[in-house]
This record gives C-alpha cells, structure tokens and sequence, in this order.
C-alpha cells in the first residue's frame, strides 16, 4: 500500500520508458549506446542542478539563480586557470566555497528578511550573471591538461557509446542525494519545511539552519554543475546556461515533484532530466523543424507529457480506494 | 513525590501584547511535579498564547520562566523542546506530507551508521501508538487519516518528548470517549513519574475527571487558580465567564417538524459514504451520530456537494436537483459549516468582516458588491449576535482564537439566511458559554423552521437539540432514533448493536 | 547525401535569413538538410551535433554560439569521419577538427565602419555613441574592437557613450533615446556607429522623435546591411553599412562537392566579403535582391 | 479610500523617489521636461513611457499572483500580438481591426493558461511555461522569424504618437490601470480573487465559483501582455518576434513584488505594482546615464533591488517599528477597539517564525 505515495515516480518513469519506445519506433537508430551515453553526458551539468533545485523545491522555494551560478563558475575557472598557476582542483574547491557560501547568502537573506525566494534568487541570478560579465565578457577556453585528463576518461561501449566521467558524476550526485533526502534527519527537515514551514517550526525543526542549508546545497551544486560545465565545453563564458534555470524547474516538476513543497522524489527528478533529454533528441533525430516549430514542438511535448502523467496518476488512483483509518483501527 | 513543593515550571509576569489586544497581562502559572494542572478560560482568554509564550513559539514582552528552578528564555519550539517541555499545540500542527512514523519521530530518528533507521522507526511507532489503541501503518501518510489519528499521534509526539512537562492545548476536541480515556491513562502513567501537565479544554467533566489544579483566565490575565476537589462546577464557570451561567439542562419540545425539504435516496460516494436515503424537514434538526471515520463529515460533505455524490438523486421541495458543487448547493440556500476550519473554513489573511460576508457576496455574484453600509451592518449584527471577540473587524480572521473563528464562519453562513444549515461539529473548541448559546441557536433556528443537520462528537449535545439522530458505522447508515428513544445511552447502544450484528455476520 | 544544420537559433531577421538561404541552398544542390536549432544554447549545439554524429549524417554545419568548448565534440565527429563546415563564426580549436570555415572577418567589419566615418568627417571634431551588441558576444567585442582600431589614430573622433542595444531594435531605440537626453537633446552627438542595422534602424526613430534628422544631424553607420536599412539610406536616414552575407552555405555547399568528388580539401578560411553601402550605392537594387531572402 | 492607498503605497513612493534622486545626482537634467515638436520629451516623460510594457504586464500579473498564480508566458504573448498586429495589418487590414486581432490573440493565450490551471489543475510556473516556449515559436511562425515592419499611422501612433502632447503609451497603462483597478475595487471581485489566492478550497467551499474566475484572471493577463505587444510593436513600427518581451515577465514579476504583493497570493494593490514598475525603469535609466560600462549593468541592478528588497523586508519593517514604538507612541493598552491598520507588509513565503509574521504589525 506503501505505493500510492510512490507513485508519481513511478509514473514519471513509465512515462519516459513508453516515450523512449515511441521514440525508437520511430527512429530505430535511438536504439544505441551512443543516445543513451549522450542522454547522460549531455544533461550531466542540467542533471547535477536539478538535484540542487529539489532540495529547494521540496522545500516549497525555488532558486532561479543557478544558471547564473553556472556561468560564473565557468568564468571563474577559466579566468583563474588562464591568470593564475593554481591547480585545477584546487580552484574546484575555490569555486565551490564561493557558490555554496553564495547560496548559503541567499538562504540566510530568505530566512531572517523573510523574503520571498523568487525575489531574493532573481536577484542572485542577475547578480552572478553580472559578476561574470565584469570577470570577463569574452569566452575564455581552458587548456589545463588536468581538463584534457579529465575529458579523456571514458568508457567507450559496443556502439560508440563514451560514457564519460561527468555523467557517472551526476549519477553519484543523484544517488547522494536520495540517501542524504531520505535517509538523514537533514533530509526529512526539507521536506517537513515544505510540508509547512510554520508547522516545522513549532515541531522544532531547525528552520533557520535547514533553509540556509537547502541554499547552500543548491548553490553548491550548481557550482558543481558549473564545473561540469567547463569541462564539457573547455571553456568559460558569461553568456552560458541563460535559462538553465527553468530547464531545471521544470525538470524536476515533469518528475513529480510538487512545486509547493513537502512532496516529491529526487530519482523522479532524474527520470525528468531524461525526459527533457528526450524530447531534444527527438528534435535533432527529426531535423526538419523550423527554429520556430522547434520552440511550438517543445511546448506541445512538455505539455503532452505533463497531461500524459495527469491521465496516468488519474487511471491509477481511480483504482486505488480511499485511504481508510476505520479499517486499520482496532 | 507530592513532597516536592518547588515548582517545576514556574512563570511569572508573563505579557504579550498583539497589536490591538493585550493577550496576557501579568500571567503566573506553576506548575507541580506529578501534577495535571488544567488552563481553563473562555475562547480569546489567552491560553494558547500563553503555551505559545512558555516553549517559545511567541516571544513573550515580559516575565520570566524558571524549569527545575533554572531560569530558561526559550526562543524557539526546539529549545523548550530541548529543555524537556513536550507540547500539543492547538489544531493539529503535524506535516501531513510525512508519514505517521516520521511525524512522531521528526527531528530524533533513530539512526544507524549516520542513516536513519526506518524499518525500526515504524516498528517503534507501532509499539508508542498501540498504547493509544492505534493500529495503523506508521509508514503511510500521515494525511490518509483522519483528524482523530493524527491529533493521537500529535499528542504520542509531545509524550515522547516531554522530559519534564507535557503540555496539550485542547487535544480531546475532535476525539471520542475511548480514545480520551486511552489518553488519560497515559497521563496518569506520566504523572506517576512526576511529570507536570498542562491541560487545556473546554470540557469541564474531562477537567474534574483528571485535573488537580486549575489556572482560570479571562481576558488575559489571571481570574485564581485552585484546588479542583475543593470547586464546583459553577464555580469554575463562574470564574472563567466572570457571570452566571443556566445549564442547558432543558431538553428540547421536538416540535412538530414541517414539509420535507430535502429528501435523498440511494445517495452516496464511492470510498466515502455508503448509499444512504434520508429526508430532512424544515424545523427539523436531524444528528449526524458514529465513532469516529463513521462517515458523518462524508454525509455532510456529500449533501453540500463538496464532495459530490456520484449515485442516487436528491429532490428538494420534491424537485429532482443536481447537488454537484457548492454552490449548486448554495443557490438552493443550502449552508455547511465544514469540521476543519483552518483549511475548509477560514480565508486567514482576510479581516473578519470579509469571512463573514464572503459567501453572501458569492451568492450575489461578481458584479453585485455588497453596499459597505449592509456589510458592516451584518458583521456588526453577527459579531454582536454570536459574541465574537476582536480587536476590530479589520483584525484577520487567522489572529482569532479558534473558538472565535468558529463563531465567524457561522455567522458567514448565518448571513446567507440558509433553508437547510449544516453544522460538521459545530461546538470543536468552543467555550462552555458560547456551547451553551451555540445549542440556544440551534434550537432557535430550528423554531425559525430552518433545517438542520448536524454531526457531532459529543453525544449530550446532539441529544439536546436532535429532532432525530442517525446513527453511523463504517460510512453506512445504521439506525435511526427519534423522539422519546433519543438518549446518549441509546445512541451507544445503536452503534454497538451493528457491531455485535457485524461480528455474527463474519462468523455465520 | 544528408546534411545536419546546427543554427544557433532564431534571434534576429538576420539569422533568419541565413537559416532561409541555407536551406533553399540545400534544396538546390539537392542535399537533405537536417536542421537543429540550438536556442542560443552552446549544449544544445553540442547534444545537435552528437544526434547528427549519431545519425550518420554525411556532414556537418556548424554556426557556433560561442568560438570556445568545440574540441571535444568536433574530435568525436573527426573519429567518425564526418567532415565539419563553420559557418558565419569561427572557433578556438585545433584546425583539423573542422574541414573549413566560412565567415566574415567581424573584426574589419568594425573597421569599415571606422574608416567610412574618419572619412565622412575628415578632420572635424566628432563624438561618437556606440551601441554595442548582446553583452559578451563574440561579434559584439569584434565589431568593437575593429571599430576602436580604425579610429584610434583619428584624435578627432571620440565615442562619449557606449551602451548595450541586446541587437534588438527596441532596446536600440531606448538606449539612444538616453543617450540623446544625456548629450544635451542630441546637440553634442555628431555620428552613430551601431553593431547591427537593427539597433540602428531603433535609433533612428528615436533620432526623428527628438527632432533631430538622422542621417544629416547625426550620422549613422551600422552592419549588417538588411533589407530595411538599405530602404533607410536610400531615404537619406542613415549613411552606411557594412554588409554581412547570409548566404555562407553556398561555399560551404561548394566546397562539399569538391570533397565530395574527389577529395579536394578547400583553404580552412572561406571569407566572405564586407561590402560598404553608403548613399552612393543603389540601395534600392540591394533592397529589391534582398527583400525576400528571409530577413 | 484614498488614504488607506496612500499609505499602503508609502514604502513603494519612497523607493520611486530615492531612485529619481540617484539619477537626478548623476544627470542634473533629469527632472527637466521640454515640449519638442508637439510632444513632451524628457528623462520623466520617459520613465512613465518607457515603463508602459512593465506597467501593463504587471496590471495582470498582479492579478494573477493575487490568486497564488504565475504567468511566465506574458513575455512570449507579446510577441504574439505584436505578430498578429502586425501581419493583419500588413496585409491590408484597418489598424483597428489589426488591435482586436491582438486583442483576441493575447485573451486566447490567456484563456489557454487559465483552462491549463483552473481545469487541468496543473501548476502554474508549468502550465505557462508551456506556454512562454511555445509563444514565441508562433510569433516566429507568423513573423518568419523576420521583424515584420509596418507604417500604418494608427497602429504606430498607439506606441511611438502622442495623445495631448503626452506619448500614447502613457495613457494606455494608465487607462487600463484605472479601468482594471475600478473594475476590480468597485466590484466584489477583488475580494472574490483574495479570498481565492488565500485558501481556495475555503473559497469553492463558500460558493466562489473559483475556476471561472481564475480563467477570467488569466484571460486578463493575456489582454493586457496583447497591449504590451501592440505598443512595443508600435513603437519601433515592427514585430520583433524573436526579441519582443523577451524575459519581461521577470520584470512584470519583480515589479509587482517590488510594490509589496506577496507571492503567496492574496492581498493585492495594483497602484503598488504600478509604482513597481516605475521603480525598475527608474534603475534601467540609472544605469543608462550612469555611462558605466555594460559589463556592471547586471551588477548594479542586482544591487538596487537588493537594497529595495531589504528596506521593504517584513524584518526591517518591524525593526523600525519597534524603533518608533520604543521611541514612546507604544501603549498597547489604549487601542483596545482602535481599527488595526491592513497588513501591508510583504508576506514571505518563508514567514515561519510567529514573532515577527503574527505580532509586529504597525
Ligand atoms: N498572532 C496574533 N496576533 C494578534 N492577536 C492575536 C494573535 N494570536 C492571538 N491573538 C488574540 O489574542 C487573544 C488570545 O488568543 P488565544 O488564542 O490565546 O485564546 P485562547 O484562550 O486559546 O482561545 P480558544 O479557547 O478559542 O483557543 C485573542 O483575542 C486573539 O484574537
Ligand atoms: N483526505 C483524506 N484522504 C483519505 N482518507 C480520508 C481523508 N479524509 C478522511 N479520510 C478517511 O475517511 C474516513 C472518514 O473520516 P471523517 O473524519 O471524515 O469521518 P467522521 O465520521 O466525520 O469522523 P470525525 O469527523 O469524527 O473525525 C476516515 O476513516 C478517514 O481516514
Ligand atoms: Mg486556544
Ligand atoms: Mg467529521
């Protein structure tokens, strides 16, 4: 019976399951090593950001700062690897402090001014996209050969499928993520927060210390996703990732969770990123939309799939009866 | 243990000042070890604002607390919680997105290598729950359960968490007879271990049953505190109303009830109540009666269209009618006042005066707004009639005591003049005074030739007004009393009769 | 023969245009054109490029976003042996990653525009306002640059106001609107130099507006040459642009089929020309030829 | 009645007036308005007209986070109706015919959106968004991805004429803020939408027909992003589909929570979302004349709205309140009865400590 709360998962998951059969009826060439190792390279960066926006959507808040974050942090690293001697890693660890004490900024702000987080994030996103620009509005490549190391780590598959070690990295960073949201007091603080904040608050939930925290993730790992980023493209660039932000949202709704808090699961968050993931491989395996039907064909499958979970969770619970307390009282 | 006499709570001077009330004014309250010490007063007294000052929930604009004889300042819920003060706040104050087991453990999982262990915390949660004679799944949600299971599980949390003093803001308002003395045993068991209790109701039979003290307040400050065994009711009640109070003694003259009004037949909902007929008659105030998750909210639901039947007809003055929203319902003059008034009822950031007059306004539609002079005119008339107490109508509705939300959300429907009013426990945490005159305006309406159906847990109260009382069990229909057979005593019966019958019916 | 397309997006009528050339292009040549367009975003281009690799086109065109991060994913379309045209952009990587390029220099494009206006005043005083493109954008700082370079060693000219126009016509026409307020009503500035002809076909509503006569009180000189702009000069509204081709695929196309044929590798720069139109052109000819290209 | 206004908009004039001050500072001729040529002309003029796209779009974004709403799609339904406008009357059509063609578009997008939330009961940041990617993919479609440009006087005279001197687009907002406003203040409707966006299930349950009026809501909000098209459609004589209110729902956003709207829904003051709007084109016009260079346009308006945001704070407010109570006007016990003030503050979604939410109203 455990199920019925488990069940906008699952039907997120059948949902990408019965489009990716959909898909490969119609282009058989879907069926490859190649499109399910560029699934999870390719959305690797998007993929580590969504996990950050779960935490804070289960929370009931919404961070529209990350794609800024992204670009920052890709700007940041180029810059420091192109005027300094400081080692790629090392400049990691920089960059991480720098978004997670910036998330963590804005989690405080959202806190103690009790401020709206779309305001305060909005904020945040144009103050890191600024940030950039002032670091450098030109693309700066990197060209560490610690990068080079990096990218060359690879499975190559039967197929010619690479499976590279950021999408391995997003994995873990998906695993982590359900252990630390469900498995850790920490974890089921977000959710109670999302549940109701005041409510959390009179049942001794740390709030101030939890919210700061949930930023602080998210910030983290947008940073994470930034470096991600830099990899994937060598390089860093003011203008990258503009509106990853609402990629990630809506992701992580497409993956059942509630966009008002307390609900949802981080492994549906996944099974979105794939979906998303999906639907732009499908554009590229049709090639023959215009720039504007490429936008009208994206609209009309976010809207097909989030109906297609609506009809899915409504043939379902209307088998599933009623929770029923007088049938397990005594 | 009795020989211990310094206090293990002890607040003194405490004030709290909302901007336009003073809530409490110089407040003292100790407390003993092993002690249930009953906080009684009318609705806006100022209990719950003084729990919500004692563990922190509220900063307090004076006073000073001492526990053990240390002076503590809590600032939030967790450090009270911390100190070993357990609390049930008023309305269960659960997160129905967690699972029961993670509502009662929240914040203290226990753990294994740094993981919380969720297979024992459910098996944990199992064994706190059955001492409250609760058998359900502590792994689902807690939102699959009705108001009485979650207010039991509010109430395990704050035992489990209370070190030294156990604090329950009205935790008896939506439970039945069973599960309150299931509670009380409990709470003996902690005073025996020298616990202090604070217990707050407005039940004056549960106080004498298990209080020893009593701190009485009216408009926020202290009226006395004393002995229980050496007070008599009237006392008590004097105390708290600062005047004379004539028992409801009277039972009513049943009257001759008129035309029927509504009648319904083969009426129901798939998962919530069970096809029923039944047909309600102008002056007529028919009692909605069962245990709880009987079914009576879901009947009152159904007949209001909240949540629609999907089978059998309903005929009103004999003509077919579609009851499939509310306000298919409310064109016919149909009125409910829903049991969980902090998510049914309430529109919290509005003032007082527009709750009152929302659903008037709604009847009239979008384009006919209410003349200020008629608005305030009813809210005026209302808040006069039923006694509500406020600051000002512009107070939002949210900073009421609950008992004066209560009063306002009738009055909302009061002002729509209904033919067929429908109470789902209108007395929930209603003072002895306001209970008494909500019984009053019951019976008046009734007279008026008004409609009525109600669903209570209380059986005395619905004994009192009832023309007729139907008896509920496992969402079904299963009997009905009417006149001289109408007595608390008969309705216990009805229900366990059907029990019996249904036990038979599983071994036959 | 397949060809993947991957268009940077759909951002202005210039772009448009080339998305409209290079498809009738296809058509001609009769080549399958498999279009992708990004959507302005850099790993859209790359999941576009991936899907074509993976698709077994024959070749593929690329109109970067931004020149950096194409190594890796030219390197895989190297290993699968699917040659690689650039388009209107060029990029940072290795030059055998890619078969060639076919741009404009937008570096001397900005110089053009420099030294049409160091002619156009000859030695008088001139203070310039500068409306800059998207912020960060690779032609942006180009333009800039070459327009910086080209009137450096002019003392006389000098840009008092540089601002951003995001390449829209609407916000060219607010951020010129402030500039005119700024300088004294416009009184102060003696010439435009706007990075595309749209920014400056805004500005000289906003010119008109504030009762001054573009094209004469203040000079304008822009890039791109748009249909619309060409109808501007030919009005006597605005002095000069700098024309920037659609039409990249048709060498792009040519250069295939050489390879194609028999293996020939064309020069790794395809530059396209950066053709001057002033008030001396016929830019009516230039408006009738262009005016159904897609703009 | 326009007491009460005044003093709920209090913050927000503050906030508009420092801002004008800071621009005063760095350009002395801010304040100064010419007339040229038949119209008004000057920084000012141009604050009220420039702002008239924010200003429109936040007349029913705030409407629609009244009712605990979103709409990211005004943006894109812009470039629809300039699109739309456009096309007709490039094809020959009256300009009039050209403005309901718009009009239509914008309340079909709306509707579509409010079928979406109220029926579909799909999210509202989802179910728009929807909507602000595929938008734009039809006004591309209509327009070719091509700015299509036109010359009909009417239709150009709706974004870049005059009406008394005064640029058109500035009795546009203003008009439909005051119709809007009287339409919602003067009929039950305003409170109909409160009571919706505090508690819906309250609100059904009282006999408010919730779903209707969250379409209407909705369709508002496409009529009035329909008029933000048409005049920035008018103003540069073109629909720009690629470009047309691109991001501005943002600022539609930010300006109704600038004017102290809780995203939360409920309480809603459209003058305060007006002022709202005022205030982001007073920064975008402080950065203009600061002559910074762009690279620091982001930064600065980030930092302004940060400051704007932490003066209107519910936090700082209460601070300053206690600071004035402490200073001696504080005697609780005198206003028993005494009419406690609207509760003007911004109400945050992370309003979770009871001190300072429930108790330190002024
Ligand atoms: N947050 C608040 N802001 C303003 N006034 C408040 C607030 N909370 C409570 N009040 C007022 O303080 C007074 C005391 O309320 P309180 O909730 O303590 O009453 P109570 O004794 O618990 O009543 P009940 O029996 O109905 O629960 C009431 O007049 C109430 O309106
Ligand atoms: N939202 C819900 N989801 C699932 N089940 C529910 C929900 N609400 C109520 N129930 C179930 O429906 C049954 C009826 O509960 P309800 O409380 O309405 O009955 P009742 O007879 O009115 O009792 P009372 O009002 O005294 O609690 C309960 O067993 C409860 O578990
Ligand atoms: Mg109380
Ligand atoms: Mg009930």
């Amino acid at each position: 019976m455990r199920h019925s709360t488990k069940l906008p998962l699952y039907i997120t998951i059948a949902t990408f399951l019965l489009a990716y059969a959909l898909c490969i009826a119609e282009y058989p060439s879907m069926l490859s090593t190649r499109v399910v190792a560029n699934l999870l390279t390719d959305n690797a960066f998007l993929g580590i950001t969504a996990v950050g926006m779960t935490f804070v959507i289960l929370s009931g808040g919404i961070d529209l700062s990350v794609g800024s974050v992204i670009a920052f942090t890709g700007v940041f690293l180029a810059v420091v690897l192109r005027d300094t001697h400081i080692h790629p890693l090392a400049a990691f660890v920089i960059v991480l402090l720098i978004t997670t004490l910036f998330g963590a900024a804005m989690g405080l702000i959202i806190h103690y001014l009790e401020m709206p987080p779309f305001i305060v994030t909005l904020a945040g996103m144009f103050l890191m996209r600024g940030l950039a620009y002032v670091l450098s509005t030109d693309s700066v490549p990197i060209d560490h050969e610690f990068y080079g190391w990096l990218q060359s780590l690879y499975w190559k598959a039967p197929g010619g499928g690479r499976f590279r070690i950021t999408g391995l990295l997003m994995v873990l960073t998906f695993a982590g993520a359900m252990l630390v949201l469900h498995r850790t007091r920490f974890g089921r603080n977000v959710y109670a927060i999302g549940g109701s904040a005041q409510t959390a608050q009179l049942m001794g939930v740390p709030c101030a210390r939890t919210t700061v925290l949930i930023y602080a993730v998210s910030g983290g790992l947008a940073g994470l996703a930034g470096i991600v980023f830099s990899l994937y493209t060598s390089a860093g660039y003011s203008l990258a990732a503009v509106g990853t932000e609402l990629d990630a949202i809506a992701a992580v709704v497409i993956g059942g969770t509630l966009l008002t808090g307390g609900s949802g699961f981080v492994a549906g968050t996944f099974f979105g990123i794939m979906i998303m993931g999906l639907i732009q491989t499908y554009i590229v395996f049709d090639g023959t939309l215009s720039s504007w039907w490429t936008k009208i064909v994206i609209g009309v499958l976010l809207f097909t799939f989030i109906m297609l979970q609506k009809g899915l969770a409504w043939v379902t619970t209307g088998r599933i009866p009623r929770a029923s307390a007088s049938a397990a009282r005594s | 243990m009795q020989t211990d006499t310094r206090p293990v709570l002890h607040a003194t001077g405490i004030s709290k000042f909302f901007p336009g009330v003073i809530a409490l004014d110089d407040v003292e309250l100790a407390l003993y070890p092993g002690e249930v010490h009953a906080l009684l007063g009318e609705n806006g007294a100022g209990k719950s604002t003084l729990i919500k000052c004692l563990t922190g929930a509220y900063g307090r604009d004076g006073g000073t607390i001492t526990l053990d004889g240390q002076e503590i300042d809590p600032r939030d819920p967790l450090s009270s919680q911390e100190a070993g003060i357990g609390t049930v706040y008023q309305e269960v104050n659960l997160l129905p997105n967690l699972s029961v087991a993670e509502n009662l453990f929240l914040g203290r999982q226990p753990r294994r290598f740094g993981m919380i262990d969720q297979r024992r915390m459910v098996r944990d949660a199992r064994g706190i729950l059955s001492e409250y004679g609760l058998e359900v799944d502590p792994a689902r949600l807690l939102s699959s359960y009705s108001i009485a299971v979650q207010q039991i599980v509010a109430i395990a949390r704050a035992v489990e968490l209370s070190g030294k003093v156990l604090i329950l803001d009205e935790p008896t308002a939506s439970l039945d007879r069973d599960e309150v003395q299931l509670m009380f045993s409990v709470i003996r068991r902690l005073t025996a271990r020298g616990l202090a209790v604070v217990f707050i109701t407005h039940f004056l039979d549960q106080v004498q049953e298990i209080c020893d003290r009593a701190t009485i307040l009216r408009n926020g400050r202290v009226v006395g505190t004393l002995k229980l065994a050496e007070a008599s009711r009237t006392d008590i009640v004097t105390m708290m109303l600062g005047r004379q109070l004539e028992e409801v003694t009277r039972h009513p003259d049943r009257g001759v009830p008129g035309e029927v009004l509504l009648s319904l037949r083969g009426f129901g909902r798939r998962g919530a109540i069970e096809p029923f007929d039944m047909d309600l008659r102008e002056g007529e105030v028919v009692g909605l009666a069962g245990l709880l998750g009987s079914g009576r909210s879901e009947t009152c639901n159904a007949v209001f269209g909240a949540d629609p039947a999907d089978r059998g007809e309903a005929r009103l003055r004999g003509a077919p009618l579609g009851l499939s929203n509310p306000r298919a319902a409310i064109r016919q003059r149909f009125a409910l006042c829903p049991e969980d008034r902090k998510t049914d009822g309430i529109v919290g950031e509005l003032s007082v005066r527009e709750n009152i007059i929302l659903s008037l306004q709604a009847r009239q539609g979008w384009f006919r707004p209410l003349p200020r002079a008629r608005i305030e005119a009813i809210a005026e008339h209302y808040v006069k009639a039923l006694d509500i107490r406020l600051a000002s109508l512009d107070t939002p509705i949210r900073l009421l005591s609950g008992g004066n939300q209560q009063k306002a959300l009738l009055a909302r429907w009061l002002a729509t003049d209904p033919a067929l009013l429908i109470l789902d426990e209108p007395t929930r945490g209603i003072d002895v005074g306001a209970h008494a005159e909500i019984i009053a305006l019951i019976e008046r309406l009734r007279a008026d030739g008004m409609a009525l159906l109600v669903a209570s847990s209380e059986m005395e109260e619905l004994v009192a007004y009832s023309t007729r009382i139907v008896v509920l069990r496992d969402r079904r229909q299963v009997g009905e009393l009417a006149g001289g057979e109408i007595s608390p005593a008969a309705i216990v019966r009805a229900i366990a009769a059907e029990e019996g019958a249904a036990k038979e019916e599983v071994l036959a | 023969k397949t060809v993947g397309f991957s268009q940077i997006g759909s951002e202005s009528g210039w772009r448009a245009a080339e998305t409209a050339v290079t498809k009738s292009d296809a058509k001609k040549e009769g080549v399958t054109l498999k279009f992708a367009d990004a959507q302005q975003k850099q790993e859209n281009q790359i999941k576009a490029i991936r899907g074509f690799i993976a698709q077994g086109v024959d070749a593929i065109f690329l109109a970067p976003v931004v020149a950096t991060g194409w190594d890796e994913v030219l390197g895989e379309a190297k290993d699968a042996d699917i040659p690689v045209i650039l388009l209107d952009r060029k990029v940072d990587a290795p030059k055998d990653l890619y078969m060639t390029a076919v741009t404009s220099d937008t570096v001397h494009e900005g110089e053009v525009a420099g030294d049409w206006l160091k002619k156009a005043v000859g030695g008088k005083p001139c203070k310039v306002v500068e409306l800059q493109g998207t912020t960060g954008a690779s032609v942006t700082i180009d333009r800039k640059k070459g327009f910086a370079e080209a009137i450096a060693d002019a003392s006389n000219i000098k840009i008092i106001r540089s601002q951003t126009g995001d390449f829209t016509r609407a916000q060219g026409k607010i951020v010129m609107e402030s500039f005119l307020k700024a300088e004294d009503g416009g009184k102060d500035i003696c010439a435009l130099y706007a990075h595309n002809d749209d920014m400056a076909l805004g500005a000289i509503q906003a010119i008109k507006e504030a009762g001054l006569k573009p094209g004469k009180d203040i000079k304008i000189v822009s890039v791109d040459s748009v249909p619309d702009m060409h109808l501007a000069i030919a009005h006597g509204e605005s002095n000069a642009t700098v024309e920037l081709t659609p039409d990249m695929a048709g060498p792009a196309f040519e250069a295939l089929k050489a390879y194609w044929k028999d293996g020939t590798m064309p020069p790794k720069w395809i530059q396209t020309k950066s053709t001057l139109y002033t008030q001396d052109s016929d830019n009516m000819a230039a408006y009738e030829r262009k005016k159904d290209l897609g703009y | 009645m326009i007491l009460t206004t005044l003093r709920r908009v209090a913050p927000q004039l503050i906030i508009l007036a420092l801002v004008l001050l800071l621009n005063f500072a760095m350009f002395p001729g801010f304040f100064r308005v010419e007339m040229h040529n038949g119209r008004l002309f000057g920084n000012l003029i141009d604050v009220l007209n420039r702002g008239a796209p924010v200003a429109l779009l936040s007349v029913g974004m705030t409407l629609v986070i009244a009712t605990r709403g979103i709409d990211l799609s005004v943006g894109a339904v812009m470039a629809i109706a300039g699109a739309v406008a456009a096309s007709v009357v490039t094809g020959g059509s009256d300009w009039v015919v050209a403005v309901l063609a718009a009009l239509g578009a914008g309340a079909l997008c709306g509707l579509w959106n409010g079928v979406l939330v109220a029926v579909l009961r799909i999210q509202p940041i989802v179910a728009t968004l929807v909507l602000m990617v595929a938008g734009r993919g039809i006004a591309q479609l209509l327009t070719h991805g091509a700015i299509l440009t036109f010359n009909d006087p009417g239709l150009v005279r709706l974004g870049g004429g005059t009406i008394l001197h005064v640029p058109t687009p500035i009795w546009i907002w203003i008009v439909l803020a005051v119709v809007v406003g009287l339409v919602v203040r003067r009929t039950a409707l305003g409170l109909l939408i409160e009571a919706t966006g505090i508690n819906e299930r309250s609100a059904r349950l009282a006999g408010i027909n919730a779903r209707v009026l969250l379409i209407a809501v909705y369709l508002v909000t496409g009529l009035c992003a329909a008029l933000a098209g048409i005049v920035v459609a008018g103003d540069i004589r073109g629909a720009d589909a690629n470009n047309a209110g691109l991001w501005m729902e943002l600022d539609a956003i930010l300006a109704v929570v600038i004017g102290g709207n809780s995203l939360l829904g409920g309480r809603f003051s459209i003058t305060a979302s007006l002022i709202g709007a005022l205030i982001i084109q007073s920064v975008n016009s402080a950065i203009l004349l600061s002559g910074m260079p762009v690279e620091f346009n982001l930064v600065i308006k980030a930092l302004i709205i940060i400051a704007i945001l932490v003066i209107q704070s519910p936090r700082v407010n209460h601070a300053l309140y206690l600071l004035r109570a402490s200073s001696g006007a504080f005697s609780p016990g005198a206003s028993r009865g005494a009419s406690t003030p609207r509760n003007t503050a911004p109400r945050s979604a992370a309003s979770r400590t009871d001190h300072t939410t429930e108790e330190g109203r002024p």
